[in-house]
């Protein structure tokens, strides 16, 4: 095996582990949001330090690898989307963080009226779904499970379009919940933007698989 | 290490750098032996052993060099007025010329009254010269020992007349050996340069590879081929066809000798030629010929500029094999000690005359120096190569570093 | 055609043709003297003595001098010429020694074989009082091969890829062990080649061994060192130049040449044969 | 419009099969990276512009070569006139041992011409091209040897220019020299190639990228790809291609 097959490995390797972090993050993130349980929120929050020494590793040997490998072709898009899904990635995991935030300080569970109205647990699933799927594509360099990810991404968007008028109506219904109505407003806010991020990393992912250029374009014509 | 192991060691270098210093040790006893015996020549006067030459008292002539006596004996100089002397003509005086001088009974049986008798005429004939063995020189004796000076470089080297027996007094002037050896060295080249040259160049660059593999060992088998053969060859092929072709008295000349010594001299310059043009490199053949140059422009442009001081050392080298060449040259070209300017006439060169006379000479004798004085002039010639080759060598060495 | 390639195709031709003329003058020489040698060549001749003025009987005494003379001029030559090569080249430095021994070997080589001759005669017959002997001739043979056996076997040497060498010292060889046990195998078959060849060129030469061992004639077979010999190229000098009887001896003297010939184009082929198959193998390696 | 083209060549040298089946056309002021593996052929292929494989007597080859719209292996076309026509860079620079001046002369003295104005014109010319002038100019009689590598070989880049070649073939032409020279002579092919089309042969990968508009990939004789430079480092079409290139080959 080459030098720079060893050092792409790694830099594989690295982001999986990053990548599965992450996803256990928001997993947690979900758990204490919903059962209300601040120790585990706690865990996210300490966790996000090692999400965030990851993404400066990565950073560096991927630096290393265009610096010193000098890759080409398969490898040079490798490293160029590695830098820039370890980016997108590490967004999630700060709002996985931002959510735990909002699990920690809170007086208890979410209610279950309002986590029904503001479908905050399909959105929970959506995003955590599309985030395991892009893992999976990456991982077995499989540009099937990407597939779906732009069909789930309307599942978040829909939810984000009619949450102002969502969390404005619950807010006049139930005055006194003003405060944790508004958190779940941001969690909408903040889960939305993982569909956003999740889909740029597909891009990239694209982009390393075939060198194709889909950003900006009409994706889903693209893709199916 | 060990200390056998050390010892070993040092033994061994010790063997090794003395077998190097040989070769020098030789060059040095090969220069002290040839001067050694060849100096002698300068330091002793030509004549026999025991001989004198001896004039009358009035005789005004000093000395005398050994080509005034040798022109006095052959009857070139009939007047000591020629010699700065007095106006008396040369009377010759030599032991077979009593008869007509002297009746037997004057002399006696046994010549007992010769030395008184020599007084007397030698005291009546001014313009005598005597050549005797020093036991006829009476003790009172009434004429005067002439000496005779000592061969100096300039006769020996400039001397047009080279008899090494001839009596009383030999003459050692090699002037006709040079101009033989330069003519036939100068012949030789002549030949071979032209021919080795386009053999050189054909085989380089020319021929294709099949050719150069058949021609290269041929003409390293004309390099093998023992000189002694090519004198034979040259003998009974070339001389007489020579004779024939230019219609002359005896077919050894300078021609055949030329030709000869040329065809020896070719292999050498042939291989070392070679060796210069393929040394150039291939990239700046294929520049050339990438900017249009054809082949032979290439050669003359490139290739042969570049091998320049390999040519000249393959020249050089040849030179000096036909310089040195003994025993072919001996057998063709005639062996003619007269000085000699024609292409067409007998000559003889310096190694040649070496090997024809070294044989016939007594050790230590006049003519044993003179032979080997001979070869200290022709060990200089092979030196004077021998360096410019080394010299044209470094100077190729320079002009590469500095590529 | 233009000018400029017609005139190349001249000047080309003119090239050819002169090499032509070289290889047909070898051709020529040989295939004379085989014509007119191969008629006298009979076991008689090759294993008789000279008899009648020259005229008859065979040349034996002659190739038994020329052998003599080659082993024993090889025997000077060969140890003295190799060692000094080794010492040359695997020791000295680039030093103004090195320089100027191998100014002096190509001085050496340089010296016409008659002055070799001549110093011979000086050193060997009347300085050291040999006498006209094996002894005096060989060593002046040797001594004329000596500056060939040196610098062939520095080449041999020098195609020896230094990398052997750095790759022995490096495993803590001293330079002897390097030299006995890596380069001398190594360069063995080109430095045989090399000692052939000097044989072939002993064995031909004339004017060294005229005043230092050649005899005339010498009917007999030498018993020591110290014995005069006749040898094969002064006999054919003897035969071709001053034979009693010139018509009768030319045919002694082609067999003569014949077998000169033909002994050293052997010698010289089998060392052109070794070298080739030795490159032949370089090359499959 | 300069153009140069192969088309279905096939080379032999006595029965190894070393260009199978090439075809390839060359845009005018382009640069194109020949890159492969030893032996894959491509340093055939560039010496098929200027018949430059004639010299070796196993060569044989087919197809047709096209040089400025002329058929480069035609009977009837002089061997001389179209090397005059193809100037070319080898590996080594190889300055014949004369002077400056007449190194970058040379071409023009072969082909006859020796008007001195125009001799000394073409050399100024032809050394300001390779960006030389200024550093030679005050020794223009000094030996082509004492030059150091770099200038060397902007020199031989010199004398292929004074003849006026349309096209001008580079045999790996920076791959004895150091960093620094090899980014001078990078700039200058980046330059003549506003005036020039040239071929290169490369064993540099980066250095095909940095200066190639486009590259050909040979492997064991046959042309394996032919793509525009970025593509081809970005996104090669074929695997083999994308092996090489990323060192994975084998």
């Amino acid at each position: 095996m080459t030098v720079i097959e060893n050092n792409i490995k790694q830099l594989k390797n690295d982001l999986l582990q990053m990548w599965s972090l992450v996803i256990y993050q928001m997993e947690k993130a979900r758990f204490a949001l919903i059962n209300g349980d601040p120790n585990v929120a706690r865990e996210v929050r300490v966790n996000e330090k090692r999400v965030d020494a990851f993404e400066l590793k990565i950073d560096m040997d991927s630096e290393n690898v265009l610096l010193l490998n000098n890759p080409v072709a398969i490898d040079l898009r490798f490293v160029l989307s590695v830098l820039k899904i370890n980016y997108n990635i590490e967004r999630i995991g700060d709002y996985a963080n931002a959510i735990a935030k909002v699990a920690e300080h809170a007086s208890g569970p979410m209610p279950e009226s309002i986590l029904q109205s503001t479908h905050l647990p399909e959105m929970f699933f959506t995003a955590q779904t599309m985030l395991q799927e892009s893992y999976n594509a990456f991982e077995k360099s499989d540009r099937n499970h990407l597939n779906i990810l732009f069909g789930m991404d309307e599942k978040l968007d829909k939810p984000n379009r009619n949450a102002n008028k969502t969390i404005s109506n619950l807010i006049s219904e139930n005055p006194e919940n003003t405060m944790m109505l508004l958190d779940a407003l941001s969690i909408i806010r903040k889960l939305e933007r993982t569909g956003d991020h999740i889909l740029n990393v597909a891009e990239e992912l694209i982009f390393y698989f075939d060198a194709n250029v889909v950003k900006h374009s009409k994706l889903q014509d693209d893709i199916s | 290490m060990t200390k056998a192991r050390r010892i070993y060691e040092k033994i061994v270098t010790g063997i090794l750098f003395s077998s190097s210093t040989i070769t020098s040790l030789t060059v040095i006893l090969i220069v002290v032996f040839l001067f050694r015996e060849g100096i002698g020549l300068f330091n002793t006067t030509p004549t026999e052993k025991n001989y004198v030459i001896a004039v009358s008292r009035q005789n005004t002539v000093p000395v005398i060099t050994s080509n005034e006596l040798a022109d006095i004996f052959n009857q070139d100089i009939t007047n000591w007025k020629q010699l700065g002397g007095r106006n008396d003509s040369i009377i010759r005086l030599t032991l077979n010329d009593l008869s007509g001088i002297f009746t037997e009974e004057e002399l006696g049986p046994n010549l007992e009254n010769f030395p008184q008798k020599l007084n007397e005429y030698v005291k009546t004939t001014p313009g005598v010269i005597l050549y005797l063995s020093k036991e006829y020189i009476p003790k009172n004796f009434a004429g005067r020992i002439i000496p005779v000076k000592k061969i100096s470089l300039l006769d020996f080297i400039f001397g047009k007349h080279w008899y090494p027996t001839s009596t009383p007094i030999p003459q050692f002037g090699i002037w006709p050996m040079i101009v033989g050896t330069l003519m036939v060295t100068f012949g030789a080249i002549l030949f071979a340069l032209p021919f080795g040259m386009a053999t050189a160049i054909f085989m380089s660059e020319i021929a294709g590879n099949r050719l150069r593999t058949i021609m290269k060992p041929v003409v390293e088998l004309l390099a093998g081929i023992p000189s002694v053969v090519y004198g034979f060859f040259g003998l009974v092929v070339l001389v007489p066809l020579i004779q024939r072709l230019f219609g002359l008295d005896v077919g050894e000349t300078v021609l055949a000798g030329s030709i000869v010594l040329g065809i020896m001299a070719l292999p050498t310059m042939v291989t070392v030629a070679e060796d210069a043009l393929n040394s150039t490199p291939k990239s700046l053949r294929e520049a050339s010929l990438a900017l249009g140059a054809s082949e032979l422009q290439t050669l003359f442009r490139v290739v042969i500029p570049y091998a320049k001081s390999g040519i000249s050392t393959a020249v050089i080298l040849g030179t000096g094999r036909a310089i040195g060449e003994t025993m072919a040259v001996l057998m063709v070209t005639g062996n003619s000690t007269h000085v000699n300017y024609s292409f067409l006439q007998p000559t003889r060169t310096i190694p040649a005359t070496i090997a024809a006379e070294l044989g016939d000479t007594s050790f230590g004798g006049v003519h044993y120096n003179a032979l080997f004085a001979l070869a200290i002039v022709l060990f200089l010639f092979t030196i004077i190569i021998n360096l410019s080759v080394e010299v044209i060598k470094n100077r190729n060495k320079e002009v590469n570093q500095r590529g | 055609m233009d000018t400029k390639q017609l005139k190349q195709k001249i000047v080309f031709t003119i090239f050819g043709m002169m090499s032509f003329v070289v290889v047909a003058i070898l051709v020529i020489i040989l295939g004379f003297i085989v014509f007119r040698g191969i008629g006298a060549i009979s076991w008689e001749f090759l294993t008789t003595a000279p008899k009648d003025g020259m005229t008859k009987g065979g040349i034996f005494p002659a190739i038994v001098g020329t052998g003599c003379l080659v082993i024993g001029s090889m025997i000077f030559a060969f140890p003295v010429g190799i060692l000094s090569g080794i010492y040359i080249h695997e020791y000295l430095p680039e030093n103004w020694w090195k320089k100027f021994l191998r100014m002096m070997t190509n001085n050496l080589a340089g010296v016409p074989s008659i002055v070799f001759g001549l110093f011979g005669m000086a050193l060997f017959v009347n300085y050291l009082k040999f006498g006209d002997s094996i002894l005096a001739g060989s060593l002046t043979l040797g001594i004329l091969a000596l500056p060939v056996v040196i610098r062939l076997t520095e080449e041999a040497l020098k195609a020896v890829p230094d990398g052997l060498r750095l790759g022995s010292y490096a495993l803590g060889a001293s330079k002897i062990q390097t030299i006995q046990k890596v380069v001398l195998p190594v360069a063995f078959p080109n430095i045989l080649t090399g000692l052939i060849l000097s044989i072939g060129r002993v064995s031909g030469e004339t004017a060294p061994i005229l005043f230092t061992v050649a005899a005339y004639f010498l009917p007999r077979l030498p018993e020591s060192i110290s014995d005069q010999v006749m040898a094969l190229p002064y006999h054919l000098y003897v035969l071709a130049t001053s034979g009693t009887n010139m018509e009768e001896t030319r045919p002694m003297a082609y067999g003569t040449a014949l077998v000169l010939v033909s002994i050293v184009l052997i010698i010289n082929l089998s060392a052109s044969l070794l070298r080739r198959k030795i490159q032949k193998k370089n090359k499959m390696n | 419009m300069t153009h140069a083209e192969v088309k279905n060549v096939n080379v032999w040298y006595d029965t190894i099969h070393a260009l199978k089946d090439v075809s390839l056309k060359f845009e005018p002021n382009t640069v194109t990276a020949l890159i492969g593996p030893s032996g894959c052929g491509k340093s055939t292929f560039l010496r098929l512009f200027n018949r430059m494989n004639d010299l070796i007597p196993s060569f044989r080859m087919d197809g047709t070569v096209m040089v400025n719209n002329q058929d480069v292996y035609s009977k009837e076309i002089r061997i001389d006139e179209i090397r005059k026509n193809v100037g070319m860079v080898f590996q080594k620079p190889n300055p014949f041992p004369k002077s400056i001046f007449e190194n970058v002369a040379y071409g023009l003295r072969v082909n006859g011409i020796n008007n001195k104005a125009v001799v000394e014109e073409t050399v100024e010319r032809s050394l300001r091209q390779s960006a030389l002038w200024d550093e030679v100019k005050d020794v223009l009689k000094k030996s082509a040897l004492e030059l150091s590598g770099g200038q060397q070989q902007r020199l031989c880049i010199a004398r292929a220019l004074a003849v006026e070649p349309k096209l001008i073939l580079m045999d790996e032409p920076a791959s004895s020299l150091d960093p620094i020279s090899t980014a001078r002579i990078e700039e200058l092919i980046f330059e003549l190639k506003k005036t020039y089309t040239i071929i290169l042969v490369t064993h540099n990968l980066q250095q095909a990228g940095r200066i190639s508009d486009l590259t050909a990939f040979f492997y064991l004789g046959e042309l394996i790809e032919y793509n525009l430079t970025k593509k081809l480092f970005l996104n090669p079409d074929n695997v083999q291609t994308q092996n090489y290139i990323t060192g994975r080959f084998g």
